[in-house]
């Protein structure tokens, strides 16, 4: 089974470009499309919590370091 | 006399035609006309703009500091150009994506649903700025609907005319959301 | 009548150019020009030009001289810091004495400093930015138009006198559209025998240089530049002026800040304060002997030079006033075009 | 923060907070994180001066919350070895763009790879000039329309994109060499891994360090960030293949 | 008293940067200034500074932007045409406010010219040849020793106020032998927190740039180079003065010229002339102060400026004398070093 | 002239009458009769435009009998651009030092190979600065001392002598790339005829040709005549072979 | 037996470098140092006249093409 | 008072060291100097000279036009300078490669066969600078022979100080040539 995750975005940051969505090997991130940020840009969030597993692309391909990531205790360490 | 516009938004949103439109069809109108753009890197994800003077006389400078007419297409631009109208003049601003309108009460400010006109009944988002330009019209009669007409035939690309009539649409829709004269 | 647009200043100058009869043009992108640049690649299919886009400004006035060497009508143009990048090149253009045009949109500096507009180009413009005695004829327009009309008047200036020519042009200017009447095209049929074009058998074979290494012969080559520039001062000077016949206040200003100072005539007179104003349209040969004239009549009080600097042309219009009048300054910097009522404050100032 | 959750990844402390500017999707943002990454991992923050030229990056300084320079268009390389000489002792790196570094800066660039400078170029290969509004950069790919190739990039006028990477290999004093890409979370991760590389062979005095970026400019080539991404592989890779070029022998290392 | 020798300019200056704590020299060879690298190539080995030849004067001109904002003291040297391509780079200096020391020796223009020593790069040095509000110190030696000395006064200048200093030395200065007296050597211990050196803990990242994209950054920035400009010229004007305390008539003169204007003194006085000798050391920021004084004198008749060029710095002493009294010129171009006698007959021609 | 005896060889129409101003046994010399002696031979006097820039021969105008243009340090290429995109039917070619070409010229030299320009470079190389009296070229031997190596070139500092040859053979667009010497009459002899070979590609428009002369500068080497040929063997030649790098495929030519 | 040749030296021209002598196949040139050009430099001369094969070797070394070579006729003829 | 002078021959003559040691050796004898070469790339091939002026007072100009003394070691040098020595000035000339000497009559020309005499006397043509700088000295007295010895150890490199010898031989030499003092 694999690392259960968490994600942060942080929304004044994020612009919208879709690169974590993209790169999210278990579909759970998506573009919130009916809001936009204080730059009237759409933003990413985390749709299907309970499907992160901790994988760190959507951080390492995010371009504005827009994500942090979190991952379950006790689960074996990862590295970017 | 002199008109100095500024018309304000993302780029994309279509700011910098409105006032070519505009600065065209005045001059077709026989007035001497400028046009002045917002240039370069600042315009990367931040806002866009163009500064349009309409006048009978000479135009000075291009650049204007303080604006007769305002039109303003997201908050950025809303905060920027609201203190920069003039006392008694007009401030238009796109009321479907910026929740807080303008808080000064010298000038005359109107909110306007361009966005969501444009895409809840014309189905084309990218018309924003000709629904935004019919409301202008009939707030500040600062040019003759045919003649922005005529400035669109002038500046689009001829393959572009299929589009012509929902422009007009567009332009239309604008005029009629101002209900007051 | 020409063709009536609406145009960019930058595009404007790219079509004027083309109907001036552009042989080559040799280019690196910089804001605020590229779209002198960008008119031209789209336009160069219909017509019977050459559009080299150069892998640096270095690069690029070193075409320009060897294409204008080889007799063809040639353009660049660029802002201040590529401007700065091209001085060697224009030294030796000068010297070598080759018909070209250059276009200086400028933007404020120094270093890389903004892209808004400036005039604080005007030393290396004038005065010569590159190393030696020589000087550009330096066109400096207030609009779109004039901006076109330069354009041919350069080109033809740059062939008759065997020169490079400037026009100073300024971020707003470039950027801006305005109304313009297009003058129509004129076909361009260069006559420089002195062109590197092949050695016929019917002449000595040409050489375009600028080394001399005997000191003697190169003092006579500078003798050669200076009374050419005697020439072209004689000749070639130009100005504008608005409201000087009665003027007791006379506002110098060029380029952008002239039409600022424009209005400000208007608000001035309105309030009462006999304003007039002097526009240099070539500032270099910068008209000396004109301003001088004011300077004599007793009505006029004083000068003051309105720039989009720390103060450059004023140095000139101290030159032409000689003491005779009290000549100020008021300029602002960093791309900030001035305000007409600013400059009417400035004036009221002085006046206390 | 999630109880009973570790925190795994954050933004590094080596970037400002400023907000960073570049266009929705743009590698640059990645590739400053990146870098950011590796000064912070390996902790060199107080000895790192970095160089940014004019491009897009130009506004590096606002982002990279380390010692910097802004030089003046191409010139990135010149800049750096005059810091470098200086400050043998210290991480230099010079983040240029493909104009800046192959066409106005090419001299330059060529003559600090062959004296073997001992610092590290990041070179973002945009195949464009992004800064000034999409005009054709020395990479620009034959056939791609930009605004002063409007009808693409013809190379019977102005040959074909160089291939800055193989170039600077064949000089003797450049010591690595590696192009690089961030369209995936996989090539990014070598992005970084490749950068961390380079700092740390200069830091060990081996010569020149060269990481080219097959970049992207959604905006300068009029596309979504995706199909940003699909340009990259259909038509970049194919001739900016990512590869390593050149790296130190192993004995050096 | 300092060590005594018989050096050329060009050897004097590098011995002098050397002595003075020189840690950085970027050039590239060009006559007639090459002696300076080959004297700093030769002595490297024994002195801890670094010497790189670059590729060209404009990488010369960067690594100097560089290795200054490192904290360095540098120095690089030139002569005419490549003074020209290092503009722009001097521009980015003075807006970024990097202390450097350059060095023009000058030959005559425009374009390549002549190896022969000239002062035609007076208005690109003072005047800025770069884009932009922008000045250099400039400081104009006359002799071999005062080349010493001036070096050892730039790098303070140019520590002091954070700003590009020029020596406007010549071909003849800088290949000419004379006795020199050489200062001890300093150890040179640079006091730069804002220089770029690794951002430790205990302050913020030092940035050095001159890239001000708003317009009200840019100005703010231009006002305060116009304020530290100001403050130089209330501090750093120097000027040398010969025989003017009763002179009637005041030969302007700088650099090689000024030597030869001297000799000019003396035989004027020795035909009955009261000639007297003013000599800008500083030309820029230029003496206009004391030389307006001396306008306002009446015994004051008339002054000459007397250069190797078509006539630069007069235009700084017409702006001085500000039409109180005839400012006149004389000068010999191309590399032609004008002959005391030739001056005589100059001044008598105008006394007719 | 001797009764019974017929001309086989003087002095081509296409020198000038003045004197060559060079140091005795300077390869410029040699170079300027042989490029002369083409134009003679292929007739293209009307049709010649020739570039110089500075170097020692920034006086080629006097003595060859072509149009000229005297272009400034490092910008021939950049010269030559201007010259054959206005007149692409006329003969062009560039003649320049190492210094030129490959110090301060490297941009101008590589984009116009890169683009293809269609004209010929001669390209002396020298390995020193001639003109200015002996210092350090791009192309100085490791160890070799000049004014500005006293020591001799010390490659970690400044790195090893480019190439240029080699380097510019890689642009697709370049038709014909050759290195030849004049230190024995065969090798001039085949100097002779790659001036040719570049010549006859550049009319047929097959892209830039480059001649790259392993030259000598006995006076600035400090050597006689003799000598420098000596050095050109045994140091000269094994860095700088004397081969064809390129040339256009049979069916173009 | 090789063609018989005969070769002009403008002395004003030459520069003696030498060149010619060393390229000599019958070492029928030398260097005059006893006497100068007007440049003061020593000047090659056609020492040895009948060795002369008219190989053009030395014209064709020559930097100052300050040689002339002529050949005697009816000899089949040669190429630079 | 002001001597001006020149010495021209071809690069390698030793005609910039010779003016060299004459400044070295006046400003050792306390007197102002300056030296000022010919340079740059007309030395090549061509001839090559240097000017040196020894004066009581400050130097004004490094560079002459008109000279007190010359020394000329080729034609060329010769043709050049021989109009600029001053009305009853002082021309030196190398006789033995030199064959037609001055025509001037209003100034005082001494033929010295300083080439003869290095080579032939001291067989080193070397030297051949020094004879006619000892000749020189005899002729104008413009510094000490002492000085010039003084000069020479100063601005030879210690490597060559074994050469110190011959040098002052070829001095004495050539202060020998000159029979009337
Ligand atoms: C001397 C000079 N020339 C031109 C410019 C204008 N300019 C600024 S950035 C740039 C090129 C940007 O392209 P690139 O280097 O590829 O960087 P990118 O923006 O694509 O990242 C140019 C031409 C300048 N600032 N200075
Ligand atoms: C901008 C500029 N920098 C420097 C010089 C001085 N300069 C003249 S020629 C030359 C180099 C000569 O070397 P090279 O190109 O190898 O030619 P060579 O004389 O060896 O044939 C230099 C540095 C110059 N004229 N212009
Ligand atoms: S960490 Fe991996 S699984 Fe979780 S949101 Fe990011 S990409 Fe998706
Ligand atoms: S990758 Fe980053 S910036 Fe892009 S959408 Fe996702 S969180 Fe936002
Ligand atoms: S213009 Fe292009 S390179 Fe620049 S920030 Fe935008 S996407 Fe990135
Ligand atoms: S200095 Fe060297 S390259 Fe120049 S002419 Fe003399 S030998 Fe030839
Ligand atoms: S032609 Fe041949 S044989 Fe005759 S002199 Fe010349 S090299 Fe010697
Ligand atoms: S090769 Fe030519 S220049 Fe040299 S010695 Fe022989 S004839 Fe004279
Ligand atoms: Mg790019
Ligand atoms: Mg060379």
């Amino acid at each position: 089974m694999p690392a259960k995750g968490y994600v942060e975005i942080d929304i004044e940051r994020c612009k919208g470009c879709d690169l974590c969505v993209l790169s999210c090997p278990t579909d759970c991130l998506a573009l919130n499309i009916s809001d936009t940020n204080s730059y009237g840009l759409y933003y990413a969030y985390l749709k299907e919590e309970d499907d992160c597993i901790a994988c760190m692309n959507c951080s390492v391909i995010c371009p504005d370091a827009a994500i942090t990531v979190y991952k379950k205790e006790d689960q074996p360490k990862q590295r970017s | 006399m002199l008109k100095e516009m500024v018309f304000a938004g993302f780029g994309g949103q279509g700011v910098l035609s409105m006032g070519t439109l505009i600065a065209y069809a005045a001059m077709k109108e026989g007035k001497e006309v400028s046009w002045f753009p917002s240039y370069g890197p600042e315009m990367r994800g931040g806002t866009a703009n163009c500064m349009v003077n309409v006048s009978d006389e000479a135009i000075s400078s291009p650049i204007d500091t303080e604006f007769d007419i305002a039109a303003v297409f997201n908050i950025p631009s809303l905060e920027k150009f609201e203190p920069k109208v003039k006392k008694g003049g007009i401030l238009i601003w796109e009321n479907s994506v910026i929740k807080k309108g303008p808080t000064r009460k010298d000038i005359h400010s109107y909110g306007v649903p361009a966005i969501r006109t444009a895409t809840d009944k014309l189905k084309n988002i990218k018309v924003m700025n000709m629904v935004a330009m019919g409301a202008l019209l009939k707030i500040t009669q600062i040019v003759k609907k045919e003649s922005v007409l005529t400035a669109l035939k002038g500046t689009l690309p001829e393959r572009y005319h299929h589009l012509l009539p929902l422009n007009r649409n567009a332009l239309d829709m604008g005029f009629d959301l101002i209900k007051t004269k | 009548m020409g063709e009536i647009r609406l145009m960019k200043g930058n595009e404007a100058l790219g079509e004027a150019a083309i109907r001036a009869g552009l042989q080559g043009y040799f280019g690196y992108p910089i804001t605020p020009q590229s779209e002198v640049m960008e008119y031209l690649a789209q336009q160069e299919p219909h017509h019977n030009y050459v559009f080299l886009q150069a892998e640096s400004e270095v690069a690029a006035v070193n075409m320009m001289y060897g294409a204008g060497g080889a007799g063809a009508r040639v353009l660049t143009t660029t802002s201040s810091p590529g401007f700065s990048l091209m001085q060697e090149g224009i030294s030796y253009i000068a010297c070598a004495e080759i018909p070209c045009l250059f276009c200086n949109v400028v933007r404020g500096g120094p270093g890389l400093g903004t892209i808004q507009p400036s005039q604080s180009d005007y030393f290396q413009s004038t005065k010569g930015g590159g190393h030696g005695d020589y000087h550009t004829i330096v066109l400096a327009p207030n609009s779109v138009q004039e901006m076109v009309d330069f354009v041919y008047l350069g080109f033809n200036l740059a062939d008759k006198y065997r020169t490079p020519v400037t026009i100073l042009s300024d971020g707003a200017i470039g950027q801006m559209m305005e109304k313009v009447e297009l003058p129509d095209p004129v076909e361009y049929k260069p006559d420089k025998p002195w062109a590197t074009t092949g050695k016929t058998k019917d002449r000595e074979r040409n050489i375009l240089t600028s080394l001399y290494i005997q000191s003697e012969d190169m003092e006579k080559k500078n003798q050669k530049l200076q009374k050419k520039y005697e020439k072209i001062k004689q000749n070639e000077i130009r100005f504008d002026e608005y409201k000087t016949e009665d003027a007791e206040i006379i506002i110098v200003s060029f380029g952008l800040s002239s039409r600022v100072s424009r209005k400000s005539v208007d608000i001035g007179r309105a309030q009462g304060m006999k304003i007039g104003l002097f526009r240099p349209q070539t500032v270099w040969p910068f008209p000396y002997e004109k301003l001088r004239e004011y300077a004599d009549k007793d009505r006029v009080k004083f000068f003051i030079s309105i720039e989009m600097n720390a103060g450059q042309m004023v140095e000139d219009v101290k030159l032409a006033v000689c003491g005779k009048k009290p000549v100020h300054f008021y300029g602002r910097m960093g791309g900030i075009v001035p305000d007409s009522y600013e400059v009417i404050e400035q004036i009221k100032k002085i006046k206390e | 923060m999630k109880k009973g959750y570790k925190l795994i990844y954050k933004r590094p402390q080596t970037l400002t907070k400023t907000r960073i500017n570049y266009c929705p999707g743009c590698f640059h943002s990645t590739m400053h994180k990146l870098l950011m990454e590796v000064v912070e991992e390996m902790g060199i923050q107080e000895k790192t001066v970095g160089v940014c030229p004019v491009g897009c990056s130009v506004f590096a300084y606002n982002y990279m919350n380390v010692d910097m320079q802004e030089a003046a268009h191409g010139r990135a390389a010149a800049v750096a070895t005059g810091i470098k000489r200086m400050l043998p002792d210290r991480y230099v790196f010079s983040y240029q763009g493909d104009g800046d570094l192959a066409a106005i800066g090419t001299a330059e660039t060529l003559h600090a790879c062959n004296r073997g400078e001992n610092f590290t170029f990041v070179f973002i290969n945009n195949g464009i000039y992004g800064m000034t509004g999409g005009q054709m950069a020395p990479t620009t790919l034959e056939g791609q329309k930009t605004t002063t190739s409007p009808y693409g990039r013809d190379p019977e006028k102005i040959g074909l994109p160089l291939k800055m990477a193989e170039i600077v290999s064949q000089f003797e004093r450049v010591a690595y060499v590696e192009r690089v890409s961030c369209n995936t979370p996989a090539n990014t991760r070598k992005a970084k891994k490749a950068l961390r590389n380079a700092f740390e062979y200069q830091g060990k005095k081996l010569g020149t360090t060269f990481i080219e970026v097959a970049s992207n400019c959604p905006s300068g080539w009029k596309m979504t960030p995706e199909q940003s991404l699909k340009w990259l592989e259909e038509r970049v890779f194919p001739y900016y293949p990512l590869k390593v070029f050149k790296k130190p022998d192993k004995k050096e290392v």
